[in-house]
């Protein structure tokens, strides 16, 4: 029974850091490496132990309506392995990049933070409990995102803080009415409860929801936050936001509210697709017109939510094992990306595509990664992104919806132009810049090359031998949310 | 009087309270307004029987109206807010906030009624609270036994904020970054 | 019935504001006013007819009482709600001091 | 005390006279906080507010140099600390994580109800030391003097 520990280890080391740290970083960053180390290994034995079953923690001993519940089934061990992971590489990204700006226990206390939001929304089975980790992790970003302590940083900080705090305020809205229709907060009981209450209850629950996970999870018309607050923060941190944090408080939440819980009604499987192909149009305009690296791979992102959200709307198992196995495959080399901008922009001093140039010589590790990025992104064979893509438009055109395939495709095709355009501009062109110095450090260099291997190694998941251990059995409890509920209740 | 009429009594003032704290000029006053729809909450709770949330909210008003006083009247910055504000926006938006409301009347409607709530879980807490943790307080029972994780992800949070807060205040940012 | 509804006004008279208000401190005024709207529905829907406090008094016997799940709920979301405020007053000091205004439209560095 | 910093003389002496009777109340109300209305959060802001009374009264100088702030920033994480240790007793003692693993006692009796009353100090420090700590680095912050763009 390890599970608790996902929230104790990463809890116990920001209080640690708190007490223990002086002046200087350096014990904040050992001892946030080591226990996020931790945290992954667990993940992973998780992985290997849990033999496709649904384990039930309970907190204080009180069972399931009573106390809170922590449960774990396929789909939160993955998610705890995409956050272990990036956290891990974010973290020894961070040795150098942060003392760049400066070097401050403070950081590494709220990195934890960061992570023990998220992992408690995974872990969590209780509805009011994983609204108070959405609240540790988004307070946390707020405070991340202003890291840097330029102007603009800290204007990107208070839009992102007001929107989170309105989006906060619908989730507990629907808490509430959800409350006063079931009387229960355990997601499982709700699940049961729910053929029992109106549907229109459901309805406008949902939507509130909608609106509350939407915000977070950047969808358009809710995405005006993102690219500020994405682009301003330190490049390890916009990974974590781009790679993890939208997708753990959004994806995921949505996930289990509307397909574990509400059990996936028709009309909001509709209202996703048509999200999705709409945040994934829009964002993909709005991608190539930008010339900040930062800000273009952050509008970047959203378009990619909405390949997610698309497969998850479309509802037939392909459709969501290309959900989740995009949402996987986004975390990588999104991050990825993510950290290639910030080491540019640490040797260059700037993030506009206008005054780069010529960077294959200077940062051979930092170009070459990114390439490899950019091709994953964009849906070229043999990365993992072509795979995940793919499964989303055969889903789409095995649905019976041409036209959201041909969408899809364009989509793809926005994605490579925009990406093609940093590669272009950014490493390719001729030379703007003055430096001659690549100030790179090896725990940068090691992120972005793990980061990079496993694009290419993600594709192996795709192998039916391999998917039926791993993706599978995700699918399989987003489709079926009878036994989660069985389980969760004792019986 | 029943205690349906004095909260509506209290919601409308809140309501008015809160619109003229939103359209006063004077930031002053705005602020003091807010803190009067506060104090409206925390009678509502005495009304509805809440007499810890009562407390905890009367105490919080105090402090969030020292926070925002300190921070910002004392200062004498403040300058009037422009006057021409887009009106179509206002327009937009009052209406499709009207909408909502109009929307959701009739569903609210389907919920249990006004002081009849369903208790299927509540029962078991005012049956053997006190018996199963010693305490006479079922609240406390409630948010340091039961559900004491989310207490402490309570605390996580109050402490995440006020070192964000810190940490936001002393930031001095390097020139050359 | 028509005390969640004018309860459910509340909270949009602060999300009307956060929409059109342009000032820095008026904004994080009606992120608090929604706050206290979200905890009022909270424990309007615990409200029993006839029923006291939650909290047992020696030598009364056990009588009828509210729902006390919600009012822990709320005490919560009260803390919750003070550290956020917390972070964005700092956020909007911060702010001040380095545009000289709280007013939104003039704090316009990032596009979009 | 003969500073001029703060507000006058009157001010001065009331508060010292109101600000122990006001943090013995905050205390009886954390100690009390199971069997009454209340708590460590109620508890905890009575107490910051006692605390930022003699900021206001007596000046940041003075308070500065009669509370060490810096212990008060250390002593906000540890009580934090001391929450998740006591979760992890549970764990050690007794079967599972936030275990209430002390025997509940007496109904109505001060010491019962097992961890309640010491999560409830526990609780009550940090809530009045973080409270106290934010007003004091807001008030310290020099507007005018911040470095423009």
């Amino acid at each position: 029974m390890i599970l608790p520990f996902f929230i104790i280890i990463p809890l116990l080391t920001a209080f640690l850091i708190a007490i223990v740290a002086g002046k200087k970083d350096n014990f904040a960053n050992g001892l946030s490496i080591f226990s996020s180390l931790l945290l992954l290994l667990g993940a992973i034995y998780n992985f290997f132990t849990q033999n496709q079953e649904v384990i039930v923690y309970k907190i204080g001993n009180w069972k399931a309506p009573i106390g809170i519940n922590l449960v774990q089934d396929s789909l939160t061990i993955f998610m705890l392995i995409i956050v272990g992971l990036i956290s891990l590489t974010s973290l020894i990204y961070s040795r150098q990049y942060i003392r760049h700006i400066s070097t401050n226990w403070k950081y590494y206390a709220l990195f934890m933070f960061l992570i023990t939001g998220m992992n408690g929304v995974i872990v969590t089975g209780d509805l009011f409990n994983l609204f108070v980790f959405m609240e540790i992790a988004l307070i946390s970003a707020f405070a991340l995102v202003a890291y840097g302590g330029k102007a603009e940083e800290f204007e990107a900080a208070f839009k992102y803080a007001i929107m989170g705090v309105v989006s906060s305020t619908f989730i507990l809205v629907g808490i509430a009415i959800l409350y006063s229709a079931t009387s229960t907060l355990t997601l499982a009981k709700i699940a049961e409860q729910i053929p029992n209450i109106s549907y229109k209850i459901v309805y406008l629950v949902g939507g509130i929801f909608l609106m509350g996970f939407g915000l977070k999870a950047a969808i358009i018309p809710f995405h005006t936050w993102l690219p500020d607050a994405h682009s301003s923060a330190p490049a390890p941190i916009s990974a974590m936001l781009s790679g993890v944090l939208i997708k753990v408080l959004g994806i995921y939440a949505i996930i289990r509210i509307f397909f574990n819980v509400f059990g996936a009604p028709e009309f909001f499987l509709n209202i996703f697709m048509t999200l999705g192909v709409i945040s994934i149009l829009i964002a993909g305009f709005l991608a190539i017109a930008q010339w900040d690296m930062k800000r273009l791979l952050a509008y970047s992102s959203i378009s990619q939510i909405g390949y997610i959200l698309l497969g998850l709307g479309i509802g037939s198992t392909l459709g969501i094992l290309g959900a989740v196995f995009h949402l996987f495959n986004h975390a990588i080399f999104k991050s990825l990306l993510f950290y290639n901008a910030g080491s540019v922009e640490m040797t260059t001093g700037t993030r506009d595509l206008k005054k780069m140039g010529k960077l294959t010589k200077l940062m051979p590790v930092t170009s070459k990664t990114s390439m490899i990025a950019s091709l994953a992104i964009s849906g070229i064979p043999p990365f993992n992104g072509f795979f995940s893509k793919l499964i989303i438009i055969i889903a789409a055109i095995q649905s019976g919806h041409p036209f959201l395939t041909a969408l899809a495709v364009i989509g793809s095709i926005q994605t490579l132009a925009a990406l093609l355009k940093v590669q272009r501009f950014g490493f390719h062109s001729e030379n703007k810049t003055k430096i001659t110095k690549n100030i790179t450090s090896f725990g940068m260099k090691f992120a972005m090359i793990t980061l990079a291997f496993l694009c290419f190694a993600g594709a192996i998941v795709i192998i039916p031998e391999i998917k039926e251990v791993t993706l599978d059995p995700i699918v399989e409890v987003i489709n079926n949310n009878s036994e989660y509920m069985k389980i969760v209740l004792g019986r | 009087m029943p205690i349906e009429t004095w909260l509506i009594f209290i919601l409308s003032f809140m309501i008015i309270g809160s619109i003229v704290a939103l359209e006063i000029k004077d930031i002053l006053s705005a602020v003091i307004a807010v803190g009067v729809v506060g104090l409206g909450v925390s009678l509502s709770f005495i009304f509805l029987q809440a007499p810890d949330l009562a407390i905890v909210q009367f105490l919080f008003e105090i402090f969030a109206l020292i926070i925002m006083v300190r921070a910002f009247v004392k200062k004498d910055y403040h300058q009037e807010e422009p006057s021409k504000v887009n009106k179509i926006l206002i327009g937009i938006t009052i209406i499709t906030l009207l909408a909502i409301l109009y929307f959701t009347a009739s569903i609210l409607n389907l919920l249990p009624e006004f002081g009849e709530p369903l208790m299927n879980t509540a029962q078991y807490y005012l049956n053997n609270g006190a018996s199963d943790t010693g305490a006479a307080n079922l609240v406390t029972s409630i948010i340091l036994d039961y559900r004491a994780y989310d207490t402490l992800g309570e605390v996580t949070v109050l402490f995440t904020a006020i070192l964000g807060a810190l940490t936001v205040l002393r930031i001095k940012s390097k020139s050359h970054r | 019935m028509i005390l969640y509804l004018l309860c459910f006004t509340l909270m949009l008279v602060g999300l009307y504001g956060i929409l059109t208000k342009r000032d820095l401190i008026k904004i994080i005024l009606s992120a608090s006013i929604m706050g206290y709207a979200t905890n009022l529905l909270l424990i309007l829907f615990a409200y029993r007819n006839g029923s006291i406090f939650p909290i047992l008094r020696k030598g009364v016997e056990i009588i009828p009482m509210v729902d006390p799940l919600p009012q822990a709920l709320v005490l919560t979301s009260i803390v919750i709600e003070l550290g956020t405020t917390a972070l964005l007053v700092a956020l909007a000091l911060k702010l001040f001091q380095k545009y000289k205004t709280y007013d939104i439209t003039k704090i316009r560095k990032l596009s979009g | 005390m003969d500073n001029n910093s703060g507000m006058t003389i009157i001010v001065k002496t009331i508060t010292r006279i109101t600000v122990p009777i006001i943090i013995l109340y905050g205390c009886y109300i954390i100690f009390h906080g199971h069997l009454t209305p209340g708590g460590g959060f109620a508890g905890g802001v009575i107490i910051a507010l006692a605390l930022l009374n003699v900021m206001i009264a007596f000046g940041r100088e003075f308070t500065n140099n009669w509370l060490n702030i810096n212990f008060l920033e250390k002593l906000e994480s540890i009580s934090a600390t001391l929450f998740l240790v006591l979760g992890i007793l549970g764990f050690l003692i007794g079967t599972t994580f936030l275990l209430n693993f002390i025997s509940k006692g007496e109904l109505f009796r001060l010491l019962s109800a097992g961890t309640i009353p010491v999560l409830n100090i526990i609780i009550g420090i940090k809530v009045a030391m973080s409270l106290f700590l934010v007003v004091w680095v807001l008030a310290g912050l020099k507007l005018d003097e911040g470095e423009s763009l």
